[in-house]
């Protein structure tokens, strides 16, 4: 097998998305059918990356000729090439049910190109500075995508992500001049390497930096202010591939920094202090929601909360969970993202529509055999291990919370009238969920991945 | 023959959900499917004692079987109780499958389908070795009686069951955890309780998990919303077969895993320890207060449920007290809930597809349109008042005895007032539907309708004579947690107190009929009209616009002394609950304000508090 | 035993065991409680008011009856089972008494049910029901009382009787009369 | 052994007779009582053998179809089984095959079986007497069940034959100071079980037209006059056996034949006291309304069962 | 490490940070908000630089003169964040171009449905 330099996983897409606007000249048609074409293509490419690294170890690959630390650096480790395969395999999959409007074609294939590349940048790059930059390009192309809707709504949800998304972006920098500073180096190994040498306050003045900045993109609680409103105001699909491509990104850069960046236990403590938070005040928001977008939403923060728990216990139990969290999540909430489209009702009656939200619902609410099961069944056994009944509590509450508003969206699925999707949301909603099912019956093809994922974290590797 | 079986089960329920458009050729595979259980129980048959002709086990099927499943192991093994459970689920769910063949119509693939993956998660769940098996096929099982309930199109259905089905399994889950926290193991066989108040903490929370799915009260608020707007079928079997899971649950946790002793550390009540002793007082008050609801009930799929809810209440207090005695009437009351609940709500059903109606008041005379289906609901709820012609008296008698052995002042007044109170709901079914002004012109049930609800009968008249051989097949279990089995022969059953011969009362029964007959017989009779009745000379004309049926508001004087206190008594509990974190849930919304400059502040002070936090402090 | 005796039996047992249905029209209910109360106690003799038609032998009907009423009281007494009994009570069901010019009183009661006997008087003394329930113990004891079988061979005639009594437009007795043609 | 059976048989269809001449004997004997309080001559003594006759003796029986026919077949079968397995004079023919439990379940045969067949006759006001009837069932079992319950705990028995057996040589129930109170409890719950008045308000005729009855004649309501009769019989015995040790005052391995005929004397005398008791409260005191009786039972009877039950409770330690 | 001589531009940097920060928290006019970003983006940018400076240094330009030069990679840094702000904002205009062209105004209302 040949080994793609991975690099092309982020080039292509980039590439390929500046050159739509020729293929638009030529066609507005033919953009969609070039874009997913693009797309596939580098899901592929993705699968073959994943192949690799699962075989042969972490892949590294120097760019523009400088060696590091001056050089970019980008090393795939075993949770990037699983984010990166759930990206960009997901990242057609989502975009196929945009096929059938006919409206902004261009700007919107390529802005999702760009965030497509970008958040699969995050997890592969081994450079804070240049993680720094895809996570603006990320957050550029998601605020074009989320204002494409062009209504107020979107307008209004897309100016707060900008907001917010500068100010995080600022935070960034200044922990990236923080340990600029004091290292003179920006890249992983580097800084892993020497951390120690910074003074205590620097060092946890930068962890404070990078925490915050990070923790706008991955939708920690008090950062989040813009994620309802963004998601709201977002259509569906867009809503639907945030939940995938960004905020899995947003996840990872908080792994990043808090396993192999700066390592320190306080820091450990403090994410599990916001992912607590995180997934009781978003939980509790969805209960009373009712615009369904918003609702979902929220329900995204929860589970992002849990996801953050899981990554802060610091064991490999419970980064297998959080990395079947995180697989759960993406593929359920996209479902559900693209098959809550004008959710007033009716819906649910057609059984090619109601079966994948009742599967995407259920793998959120964590019934086996979905990944959404794997995953709090794991982080249960290790917060039990450890007898740390309050999480279990609350985890438990919360799970009950989202049994209640989610009972009640299924609900409001099934009454009313008639509508439906568009025959491409639903193919793309049954390949989702065609996804889920075969996670959820072959389990095993994703747990011995998280597995060397949580081990590599654990040992400081990517 | 055992793991093909599951995979049997996932490949008949997708076809069944390609044969959608085809729902007769659906039904076909399905039931063919179904058989395998069936098929199986026959199989295991030595391992509770039966001895059945080999002819009849066309399959083998393993005993003990393990299943790599990813992150988990899959670990079965059939045991006395799984095999009494699965008797129960078994036997009934074909003839449910028959009965839907005709009775459900619309996506019916849908429904095959989501009935045989219930069926999976209870054949796992009455096989599993180890909690994670257990709380996988529960769980699928769970989620597949969701999808029934979707099927309804009912808010507080949907509601309830998602909401409170959550809460079985959150429960169950921190249950296990603690469990698996204080033993180190998964494996139900190897766990070595320590009698701490954590586990009994785990216990109780499995127990109250377990509770959930049996609908034992103040926890049964999902069951009548579920029961009375999903189709009749489901409805039988999940009344009938796997609300039983829950019950079979607790005696698995409560006697297989921890044991009597381990109870006993925090004290005894005459003999009982009062975790069970509170077990059965929550019992015997389910069992009051689901007779009193369902008293007051016009919708006859309500009343049932709350009928079921009360029945089931006796299953609890049985299990509650523990005793041999107890632990054999607990079994055998879910047999025979299992059973006569099954014909009631199928019966229910052939009612339904017959008129189109629900509500009692808009019921009646049915008994001489619908003869066949009458007389199997009657042997039904003859079973269900436990009138000693049928066998359900058994059970009670064997609950009564057990409650008595103990000494139980308190709470066996309460299970004999209500089964008395039963008598009041069965004669509401009896009168509202199949007695009383004739209302509408229909003709019997289909034959596939007719032939599953009596093959359910037989089991009931068969128990009836031989209620020893239900005694049979639960003495292994009994035998297994290492209890005495309850003396008997085929038809009589012996116990410390006093003795019951089904064969005497039978033949006494029989005498006395053949006497009343002849009394009967002596004289010629003439058959009026159903018109010709004696209303203060009133001749009743134009039937179009005046109704003798006195169905509506039956037992009205008892809804004003007791409607008061229990009318949606536990509802509004679980109301106010809501509320709270509804309330939780408002404070929790107002954060998100939607104006960039709180969003902002939110991040600066979050900012401020961690630099506070960690650099001055 | 012969049938016969067996018949004769039977009628001895039930002269004693008379279970009347009292249609109480008029004021002559009022004479009723002191029979069954303490001064004349007709429970002596094993009588008994009943509330249904279905439960009794006897019709007691005491006063006028209006066309309405004796619909029902048909209806009552074809609810009856058989052996059965009636008596009018007053002058009301003989010829009508006081309202003998009524336009929409039944002036015979005979026409239309198969009466038993009539107790004369507006209103009979007790000691006269006394006399009158003695005296239908007596005929039933003979075999005397045969109102019911009456009633059963000329149905046709009763049931144009009360068909004419309920009549109240010109044409149904029209229609009554070609009938009776027929 | 067929010797044995045809005894046997005998000997119970003898048992079902005796129930029910004695239950006729009651009805004449109840209306002659009532007619002497009343100041009334009242009718012969043996008033109930000729209702009966002559209702047997109706030219036409009316039906409302096979299920209304079910009614005078269960309630006249199920009553001679309940009395079957009731010990009666101390002979227990039956009683040792079951238990108290039994009997109380065998009285809800004829109940049911009578409720069937007067539901089917489709007449409003027998729908209404027999949800009064099945109201009231509910309101004396109460207090009826605690103390039974109360007495099978603290003579740790269930059979009726073995509690019986128990209270011979005088040592009965109610000659203990706490189911002395129980005997009274259980009588007011008596005059539930028999019907009479205050607690009449299934049959009120002057209501309901006699409520489940209405539609019966003839031979029906011979039948089902037949199970009235009877069941008095068999609810005094109850009583008899719950608390006057049966009317066993000779034991039969001492005294032979004699010992049957005093025991059975006794028990007559006993039941007919018992009877005699209920007809004294029946003959002058109107009607309860349903609710009334309901919250009679369940709120001063019972109230006093439970302090019979905690009595109880405190005397007994197993 | 860091010389005393900088520490004036960490107080421009921090007043900048500070204005921008305050101008975000307070006002609700879009423009103003972005403007505001703007001051923060730029405030950042200042501290970047001032990281890689050295007294006295020159640009690192490669005219043998190896001894003293500010360290370049900051600078590219800047150039970068300077240009993705830039970027930022220039999206951000649109964006509010947008909203104004649905609503006629530019002021984020308080009443609306997109909170809670």
């Amino acid at each position: 097998m040949v080994a793609l330099p991975p690099v092309l996983l982020i080039a292509l897409p980039l590439l390929f998305a500046f050159l739509a606007p020729l293929v638009g000249m030529v066609s507005r048609r033919m953009v969609k059918l070039y874009t997913l074409l693009v797309l596939i293509l580098n899901a592929l490419l993705s699968i073959l990356l994943f192949i690799n690294v699962m075989a042969n170890g972490v892949v590294y690959e120097q760019l523009s000729g400088f060696y590091p630390p001056v050089g970019i650096l980008l090393s795939v480790g075993y949770l990037g090439a699983i984010l990166a395969v759930l990206i960009n395999v997901l990242s057609p999959v989502v975009y196929l049910s945009y096929f059938g409007e006919a409206e902004n074609s261009v700007k919107f294939s390529m802005l999702y190109m760009l965030v497509t590349a970008s958040s699969t940048g995050i997890v592969i790059t081994g450079d804070l500075f240049n993680m720094f930059v895809f996570f603006e390009i990320t957050a550029v192309g998601s605020y074009g995508l989320v204002a494409s809707l062009r209504t107020k709504e979107a307008f209004e949800g897309s100016f707060k992500y900008i907001v917010l998304g500068s100010i995080g972006s600022a935070f960034i920098l200044m922990g990236i001049a923080t340990i600029y500073g004091y290292l003179k180096t920006l890249n992983f190994y580097d800084i892993a390497l020497r951390i120690d040498t910074m003074p205590e306050t620097a060092r946890l003045m930068s962890f404070i930096f990078l925490i915050v900045g990070i923790g706008v993109e991955a939708e920690i609680f008090p950062l989040n202010g813009w994620v309802p409103d963004a998601y709201q105001g977002a259509s569906n699909r867009v809503a639907s591939f945030l939940s995938v491509g960004p905020s899995k990104a947003g996840i990872y850069a908080i792994a990043r920094l808090i396993f192999t960046l700066i390592p320190i236990m306080s820091g450990f403590e403090l994410s599990l202090l916001l992912g607590i938070f995180t997934l009781v005040v978003g939980e509790l928001a969805a209960l009373r929601q009712r615009d369904v977008k918003r609702m979902l939403a929220y329900s995204s923060i929860g589970q992002m909360g849990l996801i953050l728990i899981a990554l802060s216990l610091h064991s490999e139990t419970a980064l297998v969970a959080a990395v079947f969290l995180m697989v759960g999540h993406a593929l359920a909430k996209s479902i559900l993202f693209i098959g809550s489209r004008d959710y007033s009702g009716g819906l649910l009656r057609n059984p090619l529509i109601a079966g994948p939200l009742f599967l995407g619902v259920l793998s959120i609410v964590g019934m086996p055999p979905f990944p959404g099961f794997w995953g709090k069944w794991y982080l249960m056994v290790d917060l039990a291990s450890r007898g740390a009944w309050t999480i279990i509590l609350l985890i438990v509450f919360t799970a009950i919370v989202e049994g209640v508003y989610y009972s009640r969206y299924l609900f409001r699925g099934l009454n009313g009238e008639i509508r439906t999707l568009t025959k491409s949301e639903i193919a793309s909603i049954i390949i989702l969920a065609s996804i889920l099912i075969l996670i959820g019956l072959f389990p095993q093809y994703l747990y011995d991945p998280a597995v060397m994922a949580a081990r590599s974290l654990l040992g400081g590797g990517p | 023959m055992l793991m093909e079986t599951f995979y049997a089960f996932i490949i008949g329920s997708l076809v069944v959900l390609a044969l959608n458009r085809f729902p007769r050729i659906a039904a076909v595979v399905a039931i063919a499917v179904s058989l395998l259980p069936l098929f199986a129980l026959i199989y295991w048959a030595p391992l509770v004692g039966l001895t059945l002709p080999s002819y009849l086990s066309l399959l083998r099927f393993e005993t003990e079987i393990s299943y790599a499943l990813g992150p988990g192991t899959i670990l079965l093994q059939i045991t006395p109780l799984g095999w009494f459970f699965l008797f129960l689920l078994a036997t009934t769910f074909p003839l449910v499958l028959l009965f839907a063949s005709s009775f459900v119509r619309d996506n019916a693939g849908g429904f095959y389908a989501s009935m045989l993956l219930t069926m999976l998660g209870s054949f796992g769940v009455l096989l599993a070795r180890d909690m994670l098996t257990f709380f996988i096929f529960w769980e699928i099982m769970s989620w597949s009686i969701l999808a029934l309930v979707l099927r309804g199109h009912d808010r507080r259905a949907i509601v309830s069951y998602l909401a409170f089905g959550s809460l079985s399994a959150m429960l169950l889950l921190f249950g296990f955890m603690i469990l698996y926290y204080k033993t180190g193991t998964f494996l139900f066989g190897e766990m070595a309780l320590e009698a701490t108040p954590l586990t009994l903490a785990g216990i109780s929370m499995i127990v109250a998990g377990f509770a959930v799915k049996g609908a034992l009260m103040p926890l049964h608020v999902w069951a009548p919303h579920v029961y009375s707007r999903s189709e009749e079928p489901f409805v039988a079997f999940l009344s009938g077969g796997l609300s039983k899971l829950g019950y079979f649950g607790m005696i698995l946790f409560m006697y297989g895993v921890a044991t009597v002793p381990f109870f006993a550390t925090w004290g005894t009540f005459r003999g009982v320890p009062y975790f069970g002793y509170a077990l059965a007082v929550i019992g015997a008050f389910t069992a009051f207060a689901g007779t009193v609801l369902a008293i007051m009930q016009d919708d006859l799929r309500k009343l049932l449920a709350y009928s079921s809810i009360g029945q089931l209440g006796y299953v609890a207090i049985g299990i509650g007290i523990g005793t041999p005695l107890a632990l054999t009437g607990a079994l055998f009351q879910a047999l025979n809930h299992t059973f006569f609940k099954a014909v009631l709500f199928l019966a229910a059903g052939a009612v339904y597809y017959r008129t189109g109606r629900w509500k009692i008041s808009e019921l009646g005379g049915l008994g001489y349109k619908m003869p066949f289906t009458f007389l199997a609901a009657l042997f039904a709820i003859f079973a269900l008042a436990s009138i000693p012609i049928t066998s359900g008296f058994a059970a009670k008698w064997l609950l009564y005895e057990a409650a008595i052995e103990q000494g139980f002042l308190f709470v066996t007044p309460i299970m004999l007032i209500a089964g008395v109170g039963a008598f009041l709901y069965a004669y509401k079914i009896l009168y509202g539907v199949f007695l009383g002004e004739p209302r509408h012109d229909v003709r019997e049930a289909p034959l596939s309708q007719l032939v599953a609800m009596w093959i359910l009968v037989l089991p009931l008249v068969v128990f009836l004579v031989f209620p020893g051989w239900v005694l049979d097949i639960t003495s292994p279990i009994l035998q297994e947690y290492g209890m005495q089995p309850v003396a008997h022969t085929p038809y009589v059953i012996t116990t410390n107190l006093a003795a019951y011969n089904t064969i005497a009362v039978i033949l006494a029964l029989i005498g006395t009929l053949f006497l009343a007959l002849i009394l009967y017989k002596w004289k010629p009779q003439k058959v009026v009209p159903h018109e010709d009745n004696y209303l203060a000379g009133e001749p009743p004309e134009n039937y179009e616009y005046i109704s003798m049926h006195a169905a509506s508001n039956y037992y009205e004087p008892f809804e004003d002394v007791f409607g008061g206190i229990f009318r949606k008594g536990a509802e509004r509990g679980w109301e106010i609950v809501l509320a709270g974190a509804e309330f939780l849930s408002n404070g929790a919304r107002r954060i998100y304000t939607g104006l960039t400059e709180d969003y902002s502040i939110y991040i600066l002070l979050f900012f401020l508090v961690l630099v506070g936090w960690w650099l001055l402090w | 035993m012969r049938n016969e005796d067996w018949k004769k039996i039977s009628r001895l047992v039930s002269k004693r065991s008379l279970w009347m249905v009292h249609f109480c029209t008029g004021c002559g209910a009022m004479e009723m409680p002191p029979v069954m109360t303490s001064r004349y106690d007709m429970e002596r003799f094993g009588m008994h008011a009943m509330a249904t038609p279905r439960q009794a032998d006897i019709l007691l009907i005491t006063g006028y009856l209006a066309v309405k009423t004796l619909k029902r009281v048909v209806q009552v007494y074809e609810q009856m089972q058989d052996p059965k009994y009636v008596i009018g009570f007053g002058s009301c069901t003989i010829n009508g008494g006081m309202y003998w010019d009524s336009y929409n009183t039944i002036k015979d009661l005979s026409k239309y049910i198969p009466v038993d006997l009539y107790i004369a008087g507006c209103m009979p003394r007790p000691e006269a029901i006394m006399d009158a329930f003695l005296k239908l113990m007596d005929m039933i004891d003979k075999g005397e009382a045969i109102g019911w079988k009456k009633y059963r061979k000329y149905y046709d005639q009763y049931k144009r009787n009360q068909r004419m009594a309920f009549a109240y437009r010109l044409d149904e007795v029209k229609e009554i009369k070609e009938d009776d043609a027929k | 052994m067929v010797i044995e059976i045809i005894e046997k048989i005998l000997l119970l269809s003898g048992m079902v007779a005796l129930g029910f001449i004695i239950g006729m004997f009651f009805n004449g004997f109840a209306r002659k009582v009532t007619a002497r309080i009343h100041n009334r001559v009242g009718p012969p003594i043996y008033q109930g053998y000729l209702d009966v006759f002559k209702l047997f003796a109706k030219k036409t029986n009316i039906s409302h179809g096979w299920i209304f026919d079910l009614a005078a077949l269960f309630s006249v079968a199920g009553i001679a089984l309940a009395f079957l397995f009731l010990p009666v004079a101390g002979i227990s023919l039956l009683s040792t095959e079951g238990d108290l439990f039994l009997i109380l379940y065998l009285l809800a045969i004829p109940a049911l079986g009578f409720a069937l067949g007067a539901g089917a006759s489709g007449n409003p006001n027998a729908a209404v007497g027999i949800m009064r009837a099945l109201m009231l069932m509910l309101a004396y079992e109460l207090p009826l069940v605690m103390v039974i319950v109360a007495m099978m705990v603290h003579y740790n028995t269930t059979s009726l034959a073995t509690l019986v057996q128990m209270q011979s040589n005088f040592k009965w129930a109610l000659f203990v100071p706490q189911f002395f109170i129980g005997a009274i409890i259980v009588d007011m719950a008596l005059q539930g079980m028999l019907m009479e008045k205050p607690f009449d308000i299934a049959i009120a005729p002057h209501e309901i037209a006699s409520g489940p009855m209405v539609e019966f004649g003839g031979k029906h309501l011979g039948a089902l006059m037949l199970y009235k009769m009877m069941a008095i019989v068999v609810e005094t015995t109850l009583f008899v056996d719950l608390f006057l040790g049966g009317g066993v005052v000779l034991s039969v391995e001492q005294y032979g034949w004699i010992a049957y005929l005093v025991n059975f004397l006794v028990w007559f005398a006993l039941i007919t006291f018992v009877f005699f008791l209920a007809l004294l409260i029946n003959a002058v005191f109107p009607r309860f309304r349903i609710e009334q009786a309901l919250k009679f039972y369940w709120k001063y009877d019972a109230l006093a069962a439970l302090l019979l039950l905690i009595w109880v409770y405190a005397g007994v330690s197993i | 490490m860091i010389p005393e001589l900088l520490q004036p531009v960490f107080v421009i940097s921090a007043a900048l940070l500070s204005i921008g920060l305050y101008g975000v928290m307070s006002k609700r006019n879009m423009l103003k908000i972005i403007i505001s970003l703007g001051l923060v983006d730029t405030g950042v940018n200042v501290l970047i630089v001032a990281m890689g400076y050295l007294p006295g240094g020159t640009a690192p330009i490669e005219n043998g003169n190896y001894a003293l030069y500010v360290d370049p990679v900051p600078q590219a840094l800047v150039l970068t964040a300077i240009v993705i702000g830039v970027s930022v904002m220039a999206l951000a205009l649109a964006v509010a171009m947008g909203y104004y062209r649905k609503t006629g105004t530019l002021e984020l209302d308080k009443e609306g449905v997109m909170k809670w």
